[in-house]
């Protein structure tokens, strides 16, 4: 049986075995979605630590299976992720959503353990292609909405595309240089084509300016969609950073303004699903800022936060998601008061919360402390500072503004029943894994790629414990005072004009301008011809009885013999000279 | 979406937390004395294992925990007069779906 | 001396003779046959004197010896003209029959033929003879028939059209006299032999030059080079059926044939075109008919007239392959010569054919053709795509040669603008094509067509055929004509 | 038997065929038969070549010597790994389109089948015929043949709108043809004394480097079939033909003939190093990456469908000719192995959009939505084709893509940029026709979208089921629709014989 799991890729399972999901109906199905990714975790077992495996196509060696530790981490994760989220999805009847998260998962797994880049390419442009349904099935939930998810998916869809296209320029230009496919820590000065690889990597990753895509699609998709497309794109970009460009000094500013800038969007935003966007935004940036510092303790640390980070973003959105299926809007002016009809939901928010806010004893905690550690030692002061000044603005609107504004401040009058046992069930798994994480670090640090280093690391530390309580407490505090001076910015429904206005409103209208300018010369370009065609139609002739123009007509005997008195006089002058 | 809102227009009922803001807000500010406390303990010991000198101070990370949440809020919400426009900016089609949504909040 | 010695003259004095025994014998289906069969045997002749021919044979009218006597003169080159000449005009007469009985006013069918024959004669002498003053003579015989064969046609127009024809065919062939008159002046010989070897002295004197250019416009006119092609389309179109599709293969293919002999003969092509110049004058020339000529064809409304614009086109390769200066042009024109002749005269015979059973030749009037007389449309399309010059074709066969011969002048944009001009051929033929196939509105009747009507037309288009798919033959006779010819003296 | 008469019997096949059906077809079971015989024998016996190819076999048959009055002209054919590639992809996709258009013409009630099929065959003779072709002389008629004998084709409805469309039909492809193959060929034969396919090519340098950009044009303009920007005019106006008329035309013989004469010419007879050296066919690529970034363009605004999937083959063609122009082994790989798989992606689309409109009626994009339910297997199978013609995994396209990209990456790393450019184009364009027919409900004028009521929201969740209320077209549409989606993700995994067999002929060793 391992023989046989070890011979096939990781994600094959569940790319394949999502083919049949069609033909299954009710428990069943329900039963199968979450046993393929079971078996396809058992899958990992079936390999030892260093193991490559791969074959020759078109020329190019590819190494199919790369199992080592940077890739088993994330590996581990997006099947937890896997199991999750199939199990959140259970009340989905469409199999369409099925058999897309399954595809999607399997291939983001398959790009994991890519050990070259075109591999990677092909699992790249299957995520891209397979997560889109999951926004375009907004529509099928709720047609009012079909034009506006259908749109965001298209938009979603050529974002994720162009970044797989930038990947395959950037496979092809630094094959070209190099002679290598081997996906490796390249570094920017590789070849031509590493920094299209950097910007491919960038898009998925949603660098500064290049985000707008996570915001713009997530909060679109549907429930359970939006929980899944979380969870794996974003990371497996942070993993392909942590893979190729492992010390890269820009990607240290350009993680530390990820930090930093989405949290102003958050807290104004109105949709909270959109709040968790531009707060996944923020979380990334602490794993760019780690993969930039490229130490090993910095790796350690970006690889845990992401571990850390899909367990409780995902508890936070499936809490969100539970929301929304039960009182049928995510907008936080319309929502509050939820704890008493949603108390369970309530508390694994809240635990997600904690989580993300990197409370001690949650995930966050263990997981962003050897990032803002690897900072230190580095003696980055102005990093460091960012990301304390990040950390306190994560406590603003994942940490309070997310479980108080549903969950609490003023109550909207929903009484809606508790979230459904099968939404309960994977929040109550995430809920525990970010505890259990955060108790028990050890057993995440020894996944790490670097585990010698993890195991001298140390996150409970009086003064760590201590500052981070501070911090967030008074955070706290700052909110109380805010709300009771009134200055605490209502939650208005609006849409905050982000990088996405630039091509749906500025590049729209530019590329409406050409098109009038081009129709325009088109048009004058037609009526030339035509000018031309008639004049030439009068000195050929028409088609009239008898045949007009000044070829078509009979001429007279005179006009001939002038043109042959003409051609005679014409000889006879060129001979004469 | 097969579970929808159905309004209540009676009085809503107070819950624990609802009655108690006052405090559950004492109880947050005692937590914050205590801390306080636990910092003047370490800072007068002198045994905080941290990277700069500035985070030896006493009570820096509360002052940069308030002090950055309130210029994060307040930047926040001046951004929103720049940033914010009405729902249906973008497509026009939206427009309708727009304020069936609003609609369906307004009744909710 | 053996028969072939004597085939050259024979061939000239048969129809000149058969000519004033038929006005005498009068009786309309007597006259008929002996004509074809006088025709008939000059064509038979004609083709075994291109078998045979190799050196060129020279025929002492009279036993008198040249430069005195008048001598005759068949070339290879002479003999392919002449063949192309007596069989087109052996197979358009086999349409004569009825086309003359139609048209000519009756009584005077014998006329007719009489007057045909006169023109052959003429046709062939021009070829056969090695005498300039020969030629001038041959040249107005064939050309007053001519003018009495347009003149049947049977409308009134015909006579207008004959007029215009006489008019300028008189002052082409006064322009030719009047250079043949000036060389003679200059040189005191008519043998054409001699007349090119006294020239090499004197050809550089002024008399000389105009002589030639008197030459070189008399002929044009007779060939209906651009833009002295006027008398061309109405004659064509107005001229009984039989006489066009004659013409059309024939007569300019002749006035052609003197035009080289003129230029490689005579002078000798290093001269023409290297100290007069001629293709300054001539390749601009070729290319306004090639492209004009072929934009008028677009826009005629009466098949015929199509036809005969087309033939302005036509000339203007022939003239473009002689412009060029080289032995591949040459080749090339002499393949063209061949090709139009054929595919020309096949298209004015299946012309006939319609304007026997419509009574017209308007092309609106075509209108469903394809269902009222299928053979007849399919001919007239298979004639078409022979005009436009599409593979396995004698036009594409002929147009291939010249375009390879303008890329061997080193003229890429000629090549070009050859191939370019043969496209308005698709376009004329297009227009037509369309009527008769997809215009069905005001559809007629379905006409009964007769096998035997279908015979010259199927002839002439069979060997444009067999030229296109198989052109070896032609090729290589063209091929041999053009090393003779352009070795300048024989 | 041995190959010789392999090769002439797979293309006269075709030949014979369209001559039994256009004598005994009056019948349509008849026809019918003859047609799927044909269709199967032909496919048989190109594999059969296919498989002596591919063991390295080389065969040539000259028939008839001194056919044109220049230097070379005569007919003669020869099998080469090029020509096998476009052979097997005309034959192999003759039995499912003839099974396809035996179904549609059905379907539509449509008349004058048996012209149809007499030409429907000829076509296909006319395409392996060029495959074959083993001189210029012989591919530039074959390929005028192929212009003829699909002119009636495309005029096939005779109605005003149709004779005009044949009219720029013919008279762009004829004149092209004959205004500038022909002459580029005559200048060949008179540069180079010779006609015949070479590897490496035959011109040598007996065509200077000032000249040699005009050749390269006349060729690339003179296969007007290619549909180079601006002679493209007759494709989007072909379309007024049968669907599946407009699938073998725009997918495989008529358009894949121009490109692949190009491809065959640049390698065989000017020879890609020579090119490459000169640099002659430098204009030629930024032609095609115009044409490739303006197609798609155009295409947006295309609301038939049938003309949006016109306007995405010119742009595809234009990868083909980039791969011949860029003058590299991998550019010429990438421009082999796309004219298979866009034909099978392109063939796919066209089946879907017939059975478009066999199915529903419709013909127009902003008409689908709600078909998805109603017609999910032929929504599903214009999804994985347009997968392929973007160049997404896991389809054919994504190699061929690949190759492309490889062949300009050395000099030319901006046309790397068209081609991804081109491919999010291609999405924008593409991808919105599946997706509004799976995801939007069926428009219903009656409904406004503020009466949905809770009960049909539900509805619409839960409709999307096998099974449920299908009204797919007939059977004979849909099966080779399903063949031919196989068959792009069949590409994807099997794309890598089809560069084997080509990289020789260019000097790559495998």
């Amino acid at each position: 049986m391992m023989e046989l799991l070890g011979s096939i890729f990781p994600g094959a399972i569940l790319i394949f075995g999502a083919l049949l999901v069609p033909f299954l109906k009710g428990n069943l199905r329900n039963a199968y979605v979450v046993l393929l990714p079971i078996l396809s975790a058992l899958q990992l077992f079936a390999f030892e630590l260093g193991f490559q495996g791969g074959q020759s196509f078109f020329g190019l060696e590819l190494t199919i299976v790369r199992f080592d530790a940077l890739s088993r981490i994330f590996g581990i994760v997006f099947h937890i992720a896997a199991v999750l989220v199939c199990i959140y999805g259970w009340h989905v009847k469409r199999s369409l959503d099925h058999i897309c998260t399954l595809i999607y998962a399997g291939s983001a797994i398959g790009a994991t353990f890519a050990g070259d880049l075109v591999t990677l390419f092909v699992f790249w442009e299957l995520t891209a292609v397979s997560s889109v349904f999951l926004v375009w099935a907004r529509g099928m939930d709720e047609p009012a909405r079909k034009e506006r998810a259908y749109r965001a998916g298209m938009r979603y869809l050529i974002v994720q595309v162009g970044s797989g296209v930038a990947l395959l320029a950037g496979v092809l230009l630094h094959f070209r240089d190099t002679g290598s496919i081997a996906f490796e820590n390249f570094g920017l000065d590789a070849s031509r084509g590493a920094p299209l690889i950097f910007l491919a990597f960038g898009v998925k990753a949603a660098f500064p300016l290049l985000h707008n895509w996570v915001q713009d699609a997530y909060p679109e998709s549907t429930v359970a969609g939006t929980v899944v497309l979380a969870s794996f794109t974003t990371k497996l970009a942070i993993y392909a950073l942590a893979r190729g460009f492992a010390g890269t000094e820009i990607l240290i500013p350009i993680g530390a303004t990820m930090t930093v800038f989405p949290i102003f969007f958050a807290v104004i935003e109105n949709d909270l699903r959109r709040v968790l966007a531009y707060s996944l935004n923020n979380q990334l940036g602490y794993m760019i800022v780690g993969i930039g510092i490229g130490t090993e303790l910095a790796l350690n640390g970006a690889a845990a936060h992401a571990f850390a980070h899909i367990l409780y973003k995902g508890l936070l959105l499936m809490s969100m998601g539970a929301v929304l299926f039960r009182t049928g809007t995510i907008n936080a002016s319309e929502l509050g008061g939820l704890h008493k009809s949603m108390p369970l939901t309530t508390v694994f928010c809240i635990i997600g919360a904690m989580a993300i806010s990197a409370v001690p004893g949650l995930s966050g905690f263990v997981t962003k402390s050897m990032v803002i550690s690897a900072v230190g030692n580095e003696h980055l002061t102005i990093i460091f500072g960012v990301l304390l000044f990040a950390s306190a603005g994560v406590a603003d609107h994942s940490g309070i503004k997310i479980p108080f504004f549903t969950f609490f401040a003023h109550d909207q009058g929903h009484r809606v029943k508790e979230a459904p046992l099968h939404m309960l069930i994977p929040m109550g798994i995430a809920a525990a894994l970010c505890i259990g994480i955060g108790v028990y670090p050890d057993a995440l640090y020894s996944l790490l790629p670097f585990p010698a280093t993890a195991a001298e690391y140390h996150p409970y530390d009086a003064t760590h414990v201590l500052t981070m309580l501070e911090l967030l407490l008074f955070a706290g505090l700052a909110f109380v005072v805010l709300m009771k001076l009134g200055v605490y910015p209502p939650e208005l429904p609006r849409t905050n004009l982000d990088t996405d206005w630039f091509y749906r409103r500025f590049a729209k209208n530019v590329a409406l301008d050409f098109g009038h300018l081009a129709e325009y010369g088109r048009a004058s370009l037609w009526q030339g011809f035509v000018r031309f065609r008639n004049a030439m139609l009068r000195v050929i002739g028409h088609h009239h009885q008898p045949p007009e123009g000044m070829l078509g007509e009979p001429w007279t005997a005179s006009a001939t013999t002038l043109w042959a008195a003409l051609l005679l006089g014409a000889l006879l002058l060129m001979y004469y000279s | 979406m097969s579970e929808h809102p159905t309004p209540h227009s009676e009085p809503h009922e107070q819950s624990w937390f609802e009655a108690n803001t006052a405090l559950i807000i004492r109880g947050l500010v005692v937590f914050a004395i205590g801390l306080l406390a636990w910092d003047v303990a370490l800072t007068v010991q002198g045994t905080k294992h941290v990277h700069y000198d500035f985070e030896r101070w006493f009570g820096f990370y509360a002052a940069a925990g308030f002090v950055s949440y309130v210029f994060l809020v307040l930047t926040a919400k001046r951004l929103r007069t720049l940033l914010a426009r009405p729902v249906d900016y973008y497509d026009p089609i939206v427009e309708a779906e727009a304020s069936e949504d609003e609609h369906h909040g307004g009744h909710a | 001396m053996s028969l072939l010695d004597h085939l050259p003259v024979l061939l000239v004095i048969g129809p000149l003779l058969c000519a004033p025994l038929l006005v005498l014998i009068r009786i309309p289906s007597v006259v008929r046959w002996l004509a074809q069969a006088v025709v008939t045997a000059t064509a038979a002749g004609a083709f075994w004197l291109v078998q045979t021919v190799n050196e060129p044979i020279s025929y002492r009218m009279g036993g008198w010896t040249p430069p005195v006597g008048i001598e005759y003169r068949v070339d290879k080159v002479a003999a392919l003209v002449a063949l192309v000449v007596t069989s087109v005009a052996a197979i358009a007469l086999l349409i004569g029959h009825k086309a003359a009985r139609d048209t000519v006013i009756k009584g005077r069918l014998h006329l007719f033929y009489a007057a045909y024959l006169l023109c052959l004669t003429g046709l062939l002498g021009m070829t056969m003879t090695g005498d300039a003053f020969n030629v001038f003579v041959f040249l107005e015989i064939s050309s007053l028939s001519t003018y009495a064969l347009v003149a049947m046609g049977r409308r009134r127009n015909a006579f207008v059209a004959a007029f215009n024809y006489l008019v300028l065919g008189t002052i082409g062939g006064t322009f030719v006299l009047i250079g043949i008159g000036l060389m003679f002046q200059m040189t005191g010989t008519l043998n054409m032999a001699d007349l090119a070897e006294r020239l090499v002295e004197a050809r550089d004197t002024r008399t000389i030059h105009v002589a030639l250019a008197f030459m070189l416009i008399g002929l044009s006119v007779k060939l209906a080079v651009f833009p002295l092609h006027q008398w061309l389309p109405n004659a064509y179109a107005e001229s009984p059926s039989a006489v066009s599709t004659f013409l059309a293969g024939s007569a300019t293919k002749v006035v052609y044939f003197q035009l080289m002999r003129v230029i490689f003969t005579l002078f000798g092509a290093s001269y023409i075109f290297g100290e007069a110049r001629l293709g300054t004058l001539l390749v601009p020339l070729s290319l306004l008919a090639m492209f004009l000529g072929s934009a008028a064809a677009v826009y005629q409304s009466s098949l015929k007239r199509l036809l005969a614009y087309s033939s302005i086109a036509q000339v203007g390769y022939l003239t473009l392959a002689l412009a060029l200066g080289t032995e591949e042009g040459l080749r090339a024109g002499l393949l063209h010569l061949m090709a139009h002749a054929v595919t020309k005269a096949g298209m004015f015979a299946v012309v006939a054919i319609i304007v026997d059973r419509l009574g017209t030749d308007h092309i609106a009037a075509l209108q469903g053709l394809s269902r009222r007389m299928p053979i007849t449309a399919g001919l007239l399309v298979l004639g078409g795509i022979g005009l436009i010059g599409v593979p396995g074709t004698a036009g594409f066969v002929s147009k291939l040669a010249l375009v390879d011969a303008a890329l061997g002048a080193e003229h890429v944009f000629v090549a070009g603008a050859i191939l370019m001009s043969s496209l308005i051929a698709v376009v004329y033929v297009w227009r037509v094509v369309e009527v008769m196939y997809f215009k069905t509105e005001s559809e007629g009747p379905r006409l009964r067509e007769r096998p035997a009507s279908f015979v010259p037309a199927g002839i002439f288009l069979a060997l444009m055929l067999g030229m296109g798919l198989y052109s070896e033959p032609a090729f290589e006779l063209a091929r041999a004509g053009a090393s003779q010819l352009f070795g300048g003296m024989p | 038997m041995n190959a010789e008469f392999f090769l002439l019997a797979s293309f006269l096949t075709p030949l014979i065929g369209a001559l039994l059906i256009w004598f005994f077809g009056e019948e349509s079971r008849t026809r019918e038969l003859l047609l799927a015989i044909t269709s199967l024998t032909t496919l048989g016996m190109v594999i059969g070549l296919l498989a002596r190819v591919y063991a390295g076999e080389e065969v040539a048959i000259v028939l008839l010597d001194g056919f044109l009055p220049i230097a070379g002209g005569s007919i003669a054919f020869e099998l080469e790994p090029l020509g096998i590639v476009y052979a097997t992809v005309a034959a192999g996709l003759f039995p499912i389109t003839s099974m396809y258009a035996v179904g549609y013409m059905n379907g539509h009630h449509e008349t004058n089948q048996r012209r149809f099929f007499t030409c429907f065959s000829l076509a296909i003779f006319a395409a392996l015929g060029i495959a074959y072709a083993g001189n210029l002389a012989t591919l530039f008629l074959f390929y005028e043949v192929l212009t003829l004998s699909t002119y009636p084709l495309v005029t096939h409805h005779q109605k005003p709108e149709s004779r005009r469309a044949g009219r720029v039909y013919l008279g762009i492809l004829l004149s092209t043809s004959v205004g500038l193959f022909l002459l580029g060929v005559a200048w060949t034969g008179h540069a180079a004394q010779s006609l015949e396919f070479a590897q490496g090519g035959i011109l040598g340098d007996a065509i200077s480097e000032r000249e040699l950009p005009i050749l390269v044009g006349l060729f690339a303009y003179g296969c007007g079939k290619a549909a180079l920007m601006p002679l493209h005019r007759w494709l989007p106006n072909a379309m007024v033909a049968p669907t599946p008329v407009s699938a073998l035309l725009h997918a495989v013989a008529v358009v894949k003939a121009g490109v692949f004469s190009i491809v065959k010419i640049f390698v065989y007879v000017i020879g890609i190093e020579r090119l490459a050296e000169t640099g002659a066919s430098e204009w030629l690529m930024a032609v095609c990456g115009f044409t490739i970034l303006a197609s798609s363009l155009i295409a947006f605004s295309q609301d038939n469908l049938k003309a949006r999937l016109a306007y995405s083959t010119i742009s595809q063609l234009a990868y083909i000719v980039l791969g011949a122009a860029l003058a590299t082994p991998e550019g010429v790989v990438g421009s082999a192995l796309h004219i298979a798989t866009h034909a099978v992606g392109k063939i796919t689309l066209f089946f879907c959009a017939g059975a478009i409109m066999v199915g529903a009626h419709k013909k127009n994009i902003s008409e689908l939505d709600g078909l998805g339910k109603t017609m999910p297997i032929t929504i599903a199978a214009f999804f994985v084709g347009a997968l392929s013609i973007i160049g997404l995994p896991p389809t054919g396209g994504a190699w061929s893509k690949w190759q492309l990209a490889l062949g300009a990456a050395d000099d030319h790393a901006i046309y790397v940029g068209v081609l991804m450019l081109s491919s999010l184009l291609n999405i924008g364009y593409l991808i919105p026709i599946p997706v509004r027919a799976f995801f939007f409900p069926a428009k219903d004028p009656h409904e406004h979208s503020d009466h949905h009521s809770h009960d049909e929201h539900h509805d619409a969740a839960s409709n999307w089921r096998i099974g449920e209320q299908i009204r797919e077209a007939p059977m004979k549409c849909v099966i080779p629709l399903v063949i031919t989606a196989i068959a792009c993700i069949v590409l994807f995994f099997w794309s890598n014989p089809i560069a084997h067999l080509v990289s020789p002929i260019v000097g790559l060793q495998r």
